[in-house]
């Protein structure tokens, strides 16, 4: 979806502004919606791309004045909601009063480290052919699609060169809405400033994306 | 977003929400109180801009390192310690005079966890994100970093689960450095792009 | 620019929903608000063009946050401040300090009737041959234009067909920046729903837009 | 923006910086209250839908007056009384069994002023104008109005000075009508595109 986090190319947001000496958590329950989305996650209901996808689905009025790890914890709300694991009542209340799913996969204290350090590689076995190679010319698709995808708007209809293939990857565009890994061959794609931005693209710059094999044809 | 977070704890109604479901969640059996104290310590004080600047202080200085990172960039930089969330699929981008490399999420705040901790608020902000693909010059010279025309700017925009790691070009004047003295020269902005390396002059 | 103001095509702003017997005016001061807009319009200082991009240009987070009354008076406090009628200081404390520049064009309550009826006609002398004709295939600019447009983000790079040819109009890209009207034909030019949305049209839409001829080249 | 605006006036602070911002320009001399109030009283009493409809039943009844209104509709509309500000360059889009006709302004809020009287907030709002061109369908449906897909749907986004007026089918049953009780039949929606003229058996 061409959502409110769709945010490339969009004017009007003004200048970045770096904090100097900026701390890794402005407040101390920063850190705790961090900590409570990872541990949140490790119960296994869902995926980082469905986690994505509701990030991306709070309303855009929400989206642009929040900030990022309050985004964090309303998504996480929807998320633990969707998969049955608090119920509006709960949130309203702070009182449990229904039995929680996936307790037997809380993630203990003394796992964080060996869980983090594991991470979640997304890769996948190389079952098929890249249907491109290195210096391949390909359009990106320039449909509206209303779920998850990670096209932004920006590039949807654009044309590029293929300059990295990196594997076989898990499709976000599935599985973020539990359809599936559909694992699909992942490149690096480059497009160049003027074809993004046409007269109006700075001298001399180029984006390149990563992009599923679904998202592109042959020029 | 907000580019100016509310640092005032005491008046932030996401204090309250934040602690209502942690604590609805930890009394349901679902979160362990203890594991979110050590992902917030390992973020707070263990994984950090240091990671990066090892994997570039290296990189300057052993060739076959160098030589490793184009090959294997994931395991190259595993085999430092570094691995994990958000870095299980890294690639690393060398700058030269002719071509500066800058990192961006234009989607959602995609960032190398286990090499550079987690992301400043201006790398997750609308400004940066709406900006960095369609006037990354402009938001350079924001950053203090104004590079001549001829310097092709390739903007790398993590839409997929590949994470990116920049090499910033090796400062002048640092033949015969320790990598611990070059690491210093190595700030988080110039692994991200928005910067280059610090001069040995400008190193307190 | 690509601003807040470019909605087309966004998706994650949930449904439309209208209001029974909805009143001209849901409060009083948006009343006010109109009127007063108006009054300053007559002032002289700045076109329609102008106070668009005025409203456009307020930051994203006000923009989608704000009731539409409400962005007017926010982008009316810009257009007074930046042509001289008050200063920041009259705004903050509600006290006139600074002498008015254009009180001799002061809109009256009996010339208001006549003024309205009369409006504001954009169509000029037709002293240039249209370039296009009906039928004409048509590009619209793919360009990123920092300044203000009347191509919407959706529309940009996209084929179309000249259906109508409205004569020559004032072009908002220059007049809203005071850079003179600049007359320029104006056309009807209609783009398939597919052609925009790609597989994600449906089925059986168009969507025509009002477009000047420095917006599209010829196919 | 809202969707559900506050009605409640007394706890809105705009109401206090309109006044504000009213009253300073009063007392500097650039604007005459009396000149808001005969705003307010012209788009709030005398200047609305029931224009529109008047148009509409007359091009319904009077072939000459709908010739006209496809040759010229700015002059045609504004010998009935309906001329000015934000209908100073009027087209009329018939609507057929087999075409259907939907206005927005997806960059703003254009809208014929002097036909129609200023437009609802929906209209206004970014539901309506980011989904009327990529969903009319579902947009229309929204409004109750299900159409088969044999009928185009044509969407007209005002993105010029140019202001657009539907003329919907006029319903069947309504032979020998008088144009005024044919304008009773014409909703200020159905005008814009998102209704349907009512059907006699539905008029009170």
């Amino acid at each position: 979806m061409n959502g409110p986090h769709d945010l490339g190319g969009r004017d009007g947001f003004g200048p970045v502004i770096p904090e100097t000496d900026e701390p890794v958590f402005h407040a101390d329950w920063e850190g705790r919606a961090l900590g409570v989305t990872l541990c949140s996650g490790a119960l296994g209901h869902w995926s980082l791309d469905e986690s994505r996808h509701a990030r991306e689905s709070l309303a855009p009025a929400t989206y642009l004045t929040a900030s990022y790890y309050e985004i964090w914890l309303r998504a996480l709300e929807t998320l633990l909601l969707r998969h049955g694991e608090v119920t509006e009542t709960e949130l309203q209340s702070g009182e449990p009063d229904t039995a929680p799913r996936h307790a037997h996969r809380q993630l203990k204290a003394d796992a964080v480290l060996d869980v983090l350090r594991k991470g979640g590689p997304v890769d996948r076995p190389e079952v098929t052919e890249a249907a491109f190679a290195i210096g391949s010319r390909v359009r990106m698709r320039p449909d509206r699609i209303p779920g998850h995808t990670r096209i932004p708007g920006y590039a949807k209809g654009k044309a590029g060169t293929v300059t990295g293939i990196r594997g076989v990857h898990v499709f976000p565009d599935t599985n973020a809405h539990g359809q599936g890994e559909n694992p699909q061959w992942l490149y690096a794609v480059r497009f160049d400033g003027t074809e993004l931005w046409g007269a109006g693209a700075e001298p001399g710059t180029a984006v390149t994306l990563d992009v599923f094999e679904p998202y592109i044809t042959a020029l | 977003m907000h580019d100016h977070p509310d640092h005032d704890t005491d008046l932030d109604p996401m204090d309250a929400r934040t602690r209502a479901l942690e604590t609805l969640l930890v009394r349901k059996g679902l979160v362990d109180p203890g594991a979110i104290d050590v992902i917030v310590d390992t973020y707070q004080n263990r994984v950090g801009p240091q990671n990066g600047a090892q994997v570039v202080a290296r990189a300057w200085t052993d060739p076959d390192f160098a030589d490793a990172l184009r090959r294997d960039a994931t395991q190259t930089i595993a085999d430092m310690g570094f691995a994990g969330r958000q870095a299980e699929h890294m690639q690393v981008l060398w700058n030269t005079p002719q071509v500066h490399n800058m990192v961006v999420c234009t989607l959602c705040s995609c960032y190398p966890w286990a090499v550079l901790g987690l992301p400043p608020v201006w790398y997750k902000s609308a400004p940066y994100r709406s900006r960095a693909v369609s006037e990354p010059r402009a938001v350079l010279a924001e950053f203090g970093v104004n590079l001549p025309v001829e310097t092709q700017i390739e903007v790398w925009d993590s839409t997929a689960e590949v994470r990116y790691l920049v090499i910033p070009m090796r400062p002048e004047g640092t033949e015969g450095w320790s990598e611990a003295d070059l690491a210093a020269l190595v700030t988080r902005d110039a692994m991200i792009g928005t910067d280059l390396a610090r001069a040995p002059e400008a190193d307190a």
